[in-house]
């Protein structure tokens, strides 16, 4: 697989992880160096920074769903000052380019987060989540291309760092989003998030199973609403895209990659194969591998007509 | 205590099962693992048939403490208590699972001269029984007090002095010289021989004791509170434990149960909250936690 | 199970089917009687009815997801001539109330729709599609609150009948739109349609397997997702809720019924399941009957306290 | 041909399974099912199972056609090509299978005189074996023509003049009488004797002729057009079948595929195009439609 460029970025491959679904500190913690010669992915994204300390939520926190999970985590995080000081020495040791992502709950806090990431060599791109609700419409600033827009006007000028703007997947129109996002000079987008869902406790009578109460859904049940949305995004911009959803195996990046993407996150499957992200490059690598081999003819296509003309079909 | 686990899952092969009281045990060769220290845990998944159980479940993987390893295998004890169990319990030698691990914090040694009290009961014999081996290894006594519903869970605790996977017999007795069965080059921390008095408590009285495991522990701690207890079992057990080694200024290590995802922190789903305010990871920062740290053992 | 009141019907248990999912007209060819006898559910949805026929779209149609179908089944229909004609006759033989759904892609074709079958007694009551593009904005109609508040203000007039919106889970906030919904006049809501989804042909390297290009996704994958849906429309309005998404098993029917929906539509489940409709009501009827034998107290919690008391729980 | 089908699924549990060539066959019990008609279908899906193939898959049931029915089993025949068959042919004797059916317009008795050639290949064989006993019951000599990849599928004709889900010899020669083997009770229609004469075609050659099935079809309707062509087989046969027959203004049936949902038209999912410009659903239209309805078999 030929490196990728991704906003001036040059990655390995095109897989990389979703926020939140990767630790890698807590990670080397439990498989020790080996998690460096074998890193899974080709740049590093960090769980969401906010810009004070949060707990997250209250347990229970997940929920298995049917070909998913739901996590209401609640984005626990050390906070900016807590990141800088103890995540980001270690993130910067990462064998790999570090994404560092963020929230805030005030174009404030988001400009204080920015303007802190931007000063930081060891940060190569800033990915800001945008599933937080906005504070006098109540929707989620992502799911509104007003708010969105005005978000990125006052960020655009604090850094000249690639700014991937994680959209939401909980809107009417995705698209239309992106296309704000563009128009204010993002340089990516992200997307899909988790679908906002929830479960109640067995048997309670309609208890919230959720600490949180309600949760987003993510996993291989989503996959196929990612690949409607990236498609969708990839058809109204230009920018880079990092498509994520319920990827698996490397035929779902494929289908993510051929429906516009630039690079791909793995997200909930690693919490079932920690090396997920190495193994999916590598399926991803086989197929391109024998698709050009078929020098650019469609290789199910070829298939097909192979099947077509044998005996078997007449 | 911790061992570090391979990076990534690997498949293993089933090599047996067994029926043990109420409860099955799976025996699974893993010839490159690394040997883990009894607390830590796995997260185990079928390599076939994962998902299409109650409800299109499981889909992620299962976390089970280890009851025994050596030898190239490990094996894992559990009941049936839903899809993920009962998927495990389906499997027949030969077929595979993937398994990532050894993972989380397993039980200290850190006795400074007290006596060892393992409480448990349930599905949380695996990881006494483990440390019970060791710590006959370590030639250190050990009074175990386990809980069962009846009879027939009772007879989980043929699985006490196993060690290495194997399951031989035991009960309601001394079972002898541990050190004589552990791995032969642990150090002689204990003062004793390394015998392992056990002692059970029964719902219905049908075996031991007619009431809880933590009647037994009181009792035990009533006659002397000079101990360490470590305690795995189902969350009222452990908060009642806790209660009860609180109450003493009894040391007390808690193997906790949470809900998985991913089992090495990456998805910071499982987590118990502390007396300080904070959440600790129950895969990364526990699953055995110095019960010093918590005020409850939470029901889920 | 005692009766259902439902904006004025009395319905035998709270099962209907999802609109699109069942033709009864079909299944008694295929079933004969027995299917009259039997009947699954307590009222009968028809598919969407347009004021023109509709050949549906290309095929493929279906695609197998994870937990899921999707489904570009392009709202195929005879048009309301063609309904009234030869669909009606049949559908009032069943043995249940009939409710016609409807969608038109201007305000005067739904205003016909509803009109013509106010004036016909064998609809009991109509049920309003807006999962359809508004011409001038693109979105659906039933995304946006402004559009769909204008429609149903067109429409309240024209029929006594019961009224229900089906309202589209793709939008970024679906308790304000049954909000302007309730506000407007309609009787009751009923949700959630399809996600939108889509799936690339294997191996094509893009290729859209649907014939529609994008579908909509249903089944157990969007189970988690329409009761966080349903939820929050219960806890914004006071109107009946129709709830589905994903249904297939009563104790499915149960979480939706306590999260506020008054009737449950079981869809995708009648394909692998014809009689599920049957089978579900009967699932929840045993459940409810377990649970007010507990006399109110919560049969889980009640489960539990045992579990803690046994020796196992220590 | 329609028989109506019980309302809603049942369960079926297997009562043997057989390698024939390349396809599995798998005998179902069935005793309170309806006899159907040749061409009609089931929608089959296992009971434990279902839904923990590649990518998460089966989901919904799956359309097959009967290969045999009577003394109260069902035969099903097979190839390995995606997660539902791969499941279903995992099947062995005590498994449980939900099944709901029979499903569709099966051929249709409808010879005026002319001859009957079947023309097939691959898993379209199940309706035409199912036929040919149908035929030979009726005392109609047919002409059986299959296509297949290679020896090791060729084999799969040995279905042929089965009936009953028994699976007994034959091979490229004239199987002899059949209504002797049919059920008694069938009025003679046929001219003949029901004699059925197979001849095969093999991609390969190691079997038969060396070529397509469409070849000797041609052939054999050059000889003597005044017949009637039921088939079924890959669509791009099915297509080649088609063309044939509509230049030679042969009638033909044809029994179609198509991705299915529900199979008893309630998801509209399962259409092809017809020549009329409208849509037919392949499950309650057909799955057998008058060739001279469509303007081209669809590829899927
Ligand atoms: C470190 C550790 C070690 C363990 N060791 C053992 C062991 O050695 N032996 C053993 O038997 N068990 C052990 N467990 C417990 C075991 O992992 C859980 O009981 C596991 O959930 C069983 O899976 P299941 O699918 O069979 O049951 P589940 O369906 O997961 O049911 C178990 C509990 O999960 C909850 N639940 C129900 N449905 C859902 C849902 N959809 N999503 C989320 N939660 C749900 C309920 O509270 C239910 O009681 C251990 C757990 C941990 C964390
Ligand atoms: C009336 C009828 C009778 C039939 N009788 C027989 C029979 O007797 N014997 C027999 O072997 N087969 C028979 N078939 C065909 C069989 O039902 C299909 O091949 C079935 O899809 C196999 O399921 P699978 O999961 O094994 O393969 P699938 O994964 O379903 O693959 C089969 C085809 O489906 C498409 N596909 C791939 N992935 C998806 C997806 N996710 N969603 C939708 N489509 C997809 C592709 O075109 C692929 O080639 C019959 C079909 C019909 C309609
Ligand atoms: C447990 C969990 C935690 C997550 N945390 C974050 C987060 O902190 N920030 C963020 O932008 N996305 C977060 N996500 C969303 C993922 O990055 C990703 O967008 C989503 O899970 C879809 O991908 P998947 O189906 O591959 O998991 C989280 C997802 C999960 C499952
Ligand atoms: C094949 C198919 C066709 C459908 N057709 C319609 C339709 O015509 N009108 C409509 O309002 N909803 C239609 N729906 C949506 C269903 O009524 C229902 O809202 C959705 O499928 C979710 O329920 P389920 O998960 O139980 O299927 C259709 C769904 C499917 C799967
Ligand atoms: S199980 Fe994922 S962080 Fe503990
Ligand atoms: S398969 Fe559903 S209509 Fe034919």
């Amino acid at each position: 697989m030929s490196p990728v460029d991704f906003c001036g970025l040059v990655l390995e491959h095109p897989i990389v992880n979703g926020s939140g679904t990767f630790d890698a500190i807590a990670a080397r913690r439990t498989f020790g160096d080996a998690l460096l010669h074998a890193f899974p992915f080709s740049a590093f994204v960090s769980k969401t920074i906010t810009l004070l300390p949060r707990a997250g939520n209250p347990p229970p926190r997940l929920w298995e769903a049917q070909a998913g999970l739901i996590n209401s985590i609640g984005l626990p995080n050390r906070g900016l000052a807590g990141y800088l000081e103890h995540d980001l020495p270690q993130l910067a040791a990462l064998p790999v380019p570090l994404i560092t992502n963020v929230m805030g709950s005030t174009a404030g806090e988001v400009a204080e987060l920015v303007e802190a990431l931007d000063a930081r060599d060891e940060v190569a791109a800033i990915e800001l989540n945008v599933s937080c609700p906005n504070v006098k419409t109540g929707l989620d600033i992502g799911a509104d291309p007003v708010s969105l827009a005005a978000l990125i006007r006052a960020l655009r000028p604090l850094t000249s760092k690639p700014l991937i703007v994680k959209l939401t997947p909980n809107t009417a129109d995705v698209a239309v989003v992106a296309a704000a996002a563009e128009a204010e000079g993002a340089d990516a987008v992200s997307l899909i998030n988790t679908l906002r869902a929830t479960a109640f406790a067995p048997g309670s009578g309609g208890r919230p199973w959720l600490g949180g109460v309600t949760g987003g859904l993510s996993g291989p049940a989503i996959r196929t609403v990612a690949l409607a949305q990236v498609a969708a995004v990839a058809r109204r911009i230009t920018l880079p895209i990092v498509g994520m959803g319920g990827v698996t195996h490397g035929t779902h990046a494929r289908d993510l990659l051929a429906a516009g993407a630039t690079l791909v996150a793995v997200g909930t499957e690693s919490f079932r194969d920690p090396a997920a992200g190495t193994r999916i490059s590598r399926e991803l690598k086989s197929l391109q591998i024998a698709e050009s081999a078929s020098s650019n003819i469609d290789v199910y296509q070829a298939q097909v007509e192979v099947d077509a003309n044998s005996a078997d079909a007449g | 205590m911790r061992v570090q686990a391979p990076f990534g899952r690997r498949r293993g092969a089933v090599t047996g099962v067994d029926d043990v009281g109420a409860y099955r045990v799976v025996h699974v060769a893993d010839l490159d693992g690394p040997q883990p220290w009894p607390g830590q845990f796995y997260m185990l998944a079928t390599v076939e048939g994962w998902g299409a159980g109650e409800d299109e479940r499981p889909f992620v993987p299962r976390a089970l403490s280890f009851l025994g390893a050596g030898n190239g295998q490990l094996s894992f004890m559990f009941e049936d208590v839903g899809p993920g169990t009962r998927r495990l319990g389906a499997l027949r030698a030969g077929d595979e699972l993937w398994l990532t691990g050894p993972l989380g914090d397993g039980f200290e040694l850190s006795l400074d001269g007290r006596r060892a009290v393992l409480a448990g009961g349930g599905v949380g014999i695996p990881p006494l029984s483990a440390w019970a081996s060791i710590l006959a290894a370590h030639g250190v006594d050990t009074t175990v007090l386990l809980g069962f519903r009846d009879a027939v869970h009772a007879a989980g605790v043929t699985v006490f002095g196993g060690g290495g996977g194997e399951v031989s017999e035991g009960g309601d007795a001394a079972l002898g010289d541990g050190a004589a069965r552990g791995s032969g080059a642990a150090p002689h921390i204990g003062a004793g021989s390394g015998a392992a008095v056990v002692s059970i408590a029964t719902d219905d009285g049908s075996v031991g004791h007619h009431g809880l495991v933590t009647e037994l522990l009181g009792s035990s701690l009533d006659a002397d509170d000079h101990a360490v207890v470590y305690a795995c079992g189902p969350p009222a057990m452990l908060e009642a434990v806790r209660a009860l080694c609180a109450a003493r200024r009894v040391p007390a290590q808690l193997a906790l149960e949470a809900g998985m995802a991913c089992g090495f922190g990456a998805c910071f789903g499982c987590v118990v909250a502390l007396r300080d305010g904070s959440y600790a990871r129950v895969c990364v920062d526990g699953p055995v936690l110095d019960a010093a740290r918590l005020d409850a053992v939470p029901a889920h």
